[in-house]
């Protein structure tokens, strides 16, 4: 029905996801800073406190190992808490409970215990803000057995993807590209079946080609999306590929195209060094080996910490430092 | 310092509470004294029957049999490491006997006691310690978690559980039943984590069912309590807004009175607790520990004296409470608990090198699928190999 | 609750320090009411004379310029965002004025009159929020720590350091040049955090010359007090066994005389002391904030008649104690400081964007040394293609 | 001088390097837990707090965070604080001082302020422990920058390695093999000549071979030395380096190896997704494109958490599973 089409941004895609899920099941639970009546600092958490009452949307004390700690009990307790961490370089104080606790618990009990936590994390740069605000600590999460790692790109995908999450009885980091929130809008069905919509942990082809094939996630995935047409002015056929999935990922999509075009870039904003790019390169090296016609390429922030804002466009791999790259894979 | 600029910020906290006393302080709920004879106590009375006393004293005596029992399978190499509670069955069963069913524990690696108490079977924290599990008894049958190493994390999984205990309305409702405490275990080292004072904090700020259960030890693992606190341990409730009270952890009567009044705090909705059950680890932190390179043998001739089985054994003697076939039917028992837990820790099956890639998961991933099924290909080519 | 089971428990804390009260409470450390009236008070006393009250109030008007001029920056799009002091003046003031040269500071990101009384150049206050680096200025210089971000993480910090000023023999000589005190700033959010708590235990334990300086502004962001403690949080010392007092955070007097106090008691070697500052955030968050999401218009209205800076200019004229020509050259001052801020943001040079590389490592790495190269190259090529 | 040749255990020059790098340099402070006294429950700091005082050797609360915090703040006021954490898997209660606060110091204050603090960490399995005690965590430190990670493989190394990372202005993650702290015995001369010492931040060939170059560090050194032995019994010359430093990686020598050898193997007892070897698998395939015979194969721990001790030896790369990744790369 196209008359329920709703033109949202990722963070009203988002919100209206939670929505949903909130209405669905009693036992999703919002917890975190500020999520209550502010409806957190980037307003997703907007209106549901006052929808849902303080005892399913609650504002927390402000310390983030408690945050994901009392989530953990609740899980036990059967409740699905959905936590969001306000922004991305905040969720280090976490970080015992989410790899020690969150990751290991269905492992240690052998099944018995599911941990059917939703970690939000607002992550990437690009807004301008001060330290601490524009961290990607994607791989750190990702080298973590036990918790499940996913990205949204777009609203359509934020909308789904942050139910599927919360439906998940695995713990999913569910990272999103702050830079995106209010970026766009895109037509959201609200009403379609659920069970027509792309499972979460795959990725998908956003744009076909045949000359290279181009791998981002989250963030970066709309400056591929231009680089691939900037390419295709000069002639050159990208194909694009949202990974949606880092943890696990799905390669499949990926050496299906690396197989037919020969030439990979991958781009993030993380950190280069042990970045996702690494272990992606590390697979098709290993997994397309006779089909590559150059070595994967890397396109990440550098190995610095994140600099001041005032230089931050230039630290974040851009088109210009994509298109380059791609350029690269024809000098082998 | 110049003493008028110390009077204005108030008394010193040091000198008031004073430092560690080997006997507990003035604070100390007692009932029960290390000569066996019951006292008086004006907040907090003993309210069962002396049949319940020689239950605990059972109670105790089983779990110190667990406990030198698997103490030995350590040493004769059939457990990696026992992690020992000798000195500390009071506090274990005082407070593991005041529990109800509906009420949820979140323990450390050392509460063997309360395990027991929980009806969690004994073999079963065996595997932990050999090496074939991680602790897999079900939490649910038992509303006992897991052991949790990493320490003070459990005290926020407590919390959590007790917010979730409140919004499920089992909490102040007057019905025995239904009213629910949580209670989290952890020790006297544990209370400098993060985690510790922020669980304090969860839980103050709402209000939820927790009782935190404080084994002071006087040790962890080599530091005594002074490198963790300068005052005493109970003491750190009150900057959180809730009480706090130190009970003679080697005194089962008051333990069980204690904690059965803070558990009744929280069902009511009163609530958390800070219960600081002072004791005494008697024997190692672990069995790869060796406490001579770090406290004196004085200090544990001393606390031998307070021994918590034998102060209740001297009561139920003394009084005429328990005859002589009473205590020899529970050292048959004891000695049966032994048989079982040697023959069945040697006959705890050894996982399988594949299991580990089922269990990560939920929802099982291909990518993990698939690292299993190549590692089962390569073991097979051994055994074909071998076949050959 | 039953009342028998509570009672025996001691009495509600929660009921004896009462709730948050809007006036702070009876606890509260006042010398100079919000009418301008010098009071006593029965432990602290303000022990400088009225030129320093001017000072203060020059001080003062100063520092609200840096934060109007800085917001108004802001708003011109030459900061990507400003955390506001409005409204914290005194507590900010009153505290950095009673610290001396060897003491050091380990401020949040908020401390802009700390920073001012440090000796710090505003303008280098505005480089973080401008974006141009990350605060930049050398804490060697002024004792002055950098801006932390991370809510809590410096306190752990200041208690570290102060354990070195320990081992330097730098505490209770009597040496007023010598002895030196450590202050760490927090909010009142911060206080949740696991740091946070963790460093009143360092710092308890080793009896570390560490001034806690907790400015409760009454929000973090959206979260009122409530949501991080039910109890004043001053009492929070308590649990750790150090003293913990409240005042009044909008009373420059005070605030001066009770943070010197501590200071002085941690310079002594009597350890630490947590100061509760109870004031109030008049300002929003940051710039990027909208209070009027989550409190009420009426708080702020209440707040206002509190103003740190008009009870002193109330003292100052209803007592004589300044003319017309001191309030005109305050003014005077801060028009200038304006300009000063204003043409010294714009000219605030943007970093090279190859400098990052340099600044990781005190002994750069070949492999970073390469990629800077590699950048560098890069960015050429454009620049060449430009001249081509 | 033969004469001054003392054979020690890792453990035993663990405890001489720090023992000399105190006596060199008053501003060095140990701190953590159980390190008085008790000497740590590995008795690396064994003697010491006798020697040096409690001052000087301190016992901390327990609580992770706050031992490096403090070490932060002992630092800025000019301390060289070595702090041990007790096992690698309760490192996570100080992440957030370790990635936020002593990798970005340096940086947030342009060079201000120094941070020369030494996190030791025993690290890997193979000891029999329950869980939390044998956990690899190398990738998420080198994956920060900021922070440069080392780590020893032999008492020699650990000798001279933890003076060298004392003595570096930088903060530097040591983490120590824990499986070979009482496994062999070295010669070490206590009396050479400090600059005679191979460099902090280098690799090296530890056993020159032709066929396949063998990468590996800590504990997987004496593992992939073996396999190189085995091999070499059916004809197969393997060379393998020991990297030593994870962060910088040392990669001219390997380079150099895989460029004459055109087949390499990884190996580290890390999770494999996201393991220092796919960031050396992705380094190498780009470097060295044309000279590969076959792909880097990466021999790590599986992607599950550690698992319990009674099949840890199944779970833990070991000598067969190296040879067969060195077999496998004569497949392409
Ligand atoms: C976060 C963390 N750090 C360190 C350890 C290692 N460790 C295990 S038990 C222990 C001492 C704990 O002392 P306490 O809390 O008093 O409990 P007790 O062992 O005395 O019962 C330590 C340091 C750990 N398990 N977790
Ligand atoms: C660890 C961490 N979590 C979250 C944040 C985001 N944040 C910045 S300021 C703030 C509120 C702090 O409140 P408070 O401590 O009272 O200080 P105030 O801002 O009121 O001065 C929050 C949540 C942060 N900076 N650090
Ligand atoms: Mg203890
Ligand atoms: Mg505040």
């Amino acid at each position: 029905m196209a008359g329920t089409m709703n033109k949202m941004t990722l963070a009203k895609a988002l919100n209206a996801g939670l929505r949903k899920a909130m209405e669905g099941d009693p036992k999703v639970l919002l917890m975190g800073e500020d999520v209550g009546k502010l409806g957190g600092v980037f307003r997703i958490t907007d209106g549901l406190q006052k929808d849902f009452g303080e005892d399913r949307v609650i504002d927390t004390p402000l310390a983030e190992s408690g945050i994901i700690g009392t989530a953990v009990g609740l899980a036990m307790r059967g409740y699905r808490p959905v936590c969001e961490i306000q922004f991305d370089g905040f969720v280090y104080p976490a970080y015992d409970q989410i790899v020690s606790q969150v990751a290991k618990i269905h492992f240690r009990t052998q099944g018995k215990v599911k941990m059917p936590i939703v970690i939000r994390i607002p992550f990437g740069g690009g807004i301008g803000a001060v330290e601490h605000h524009s961290e990607s600590p994607e791989a750190q999460f990702a080298h973590t057995p036990g918790l499940k790692v996913v990205t949204c790109s777009n609203p359509v995908d934020g909308y789904w993807m942050i139910q599927q999450a919360i439906a998940s009885d695995d713990p999913v980091i569910f990272l999103e590209p702050k830079r995106q929130y209010h970026a766009d809008k895109a037509d959201i069905d609200e009403t379609a079946d659920a069970s027509s919509i792309q499972p979460l942990f795959t990725s998908r082809v956003v744009r076909p080609g045949a000359d290279v094939t181009l791998l981002a996630y989250g963030p970066m995935v709309k400056t591929c999306l231009k680089a691939a047409e900037a390419a295709a002015t000069e002639g050159r056929s990208i194909e694009v590929i949202d990974l949606r999935t880092l943890s696990p990922l799905d390669m499949g999509p990926v050496f299906e195209s690396v197989r037919r075009t020969g030439r990979v870039v991958v781009a993030h904003e993380a950190h280069t060094n042990l970045g996702m790019g690494s272990e992606i390169a590390a697979r098709i090296s290993e997994q397309c080996f006779y089909s590559l016609e150059s070595p994967v390429l890397r396109v990440g922030g550098f190995d610095t910490p994140y600099p001041p804002s005032r230089i931050e466009e230039e630290w974040l791999p851009d088109l210009d430092r994509v298109l380059d790259a791609i350029d690269r894979t024809f000098e082998f | 310092m110049s003493p008028e600029i110390g009077a204005a910020f108030g008394p010193n906290l040091v000198e008031v509470f004073g430092p560690s006393q080997a006997d507990g302080g003035p604070e100390l709920i007692q009932l029960l004294t290390p000569e066996g004879e019951r006292i008086e106590h004006p907040d907090f009375s003993f309210d069962l029957d002396d049949e319940a006393v020689k239950g605990f004293y059972r109670d105790m005596m089983l779990t110190r049999r667990i406990d030198t029992e698997a103490t030995a399978l350590q040493r004769h190499g059939e457990l990696g490491i026992w992690a020992q509670l000798l000195g500390q069955e009071a506090a274990q069963i005082g407070s593991g006997r005041a529990l109800r069913p509906q009420d949820y524990v979140f323990p450390t690696y050392r509460e063997h006691g309360v395990a027991y108490c929980r009806g969690v079977d004994p073999l079963r924290l065996l595997g932990l310690f050999r090496g074939v599990d991680q602790g897999a008894w079900d939490p649910r049958e038992n509303n006992f978690g897991n052991y949790t190493i990493v320490i003070g994390a459990q005290t926020l999984h407590a919390a959590g559980y007790a917010m979730g205990v409140q919004r499920d309305g089992a909490v102040g409702t007057g019905d025995p039943e239904r009213d629910t405490a949580v209670v989290a275990y952890f020790g006297d080292g544990a209370s400098s984590q993060g985690d510790v004072n922020e669980s304090f904090i969860f839980a103050a700020v709402n209000n939820a069912p927790v009782v935190f259960f404080l084994q002071n030890n006087q040790w962890a693992i080599s530091e005594p309590m002074e490198r963790q606190s300068r005052i005493p341990l109970y003491q750190r409730a009150l900057g959180f807004g809730f009480p706090g009270v130190r009970v003679d952890g080697n005194d089962v009567l008051a333990c069980y009175a204690v904690t059965q009044a803070a558990l009744q705090r929280a069902r009511e909705g009163s609530g958390p607790t800070l219960v600081e059950a002072y004791t005494y680890r008697m024997g190692a932190h672990t069995t790869t520990d060796d406490p001579t390179r770090y406290r004196l043998s004085e200090d544990l001739e001393h606390w031998k004296l307070k021994d918590p089985i034998a102060r209740v054994e001297v009561y139920l003697k003394r009084n005429g409470l328990a005859d002589d076939e009473f205590f020899d039917s529970v050292d048959d028992e004891c000695e049966a608990l032994g048989v079982t837990l040697r023959d069945g820790c040697k006959a705890l099956p050894d996982p399988s090198a594949l299991s580990v890639f089922d269990q990560v998961y939920e929802e099982q991933t291909e990518e993990l699928a698939a690292q299993r099924d190549g590692y089962a290909a390569y073991r097979g080519s051994f055994e074909s190999e071998g076949v050959a």
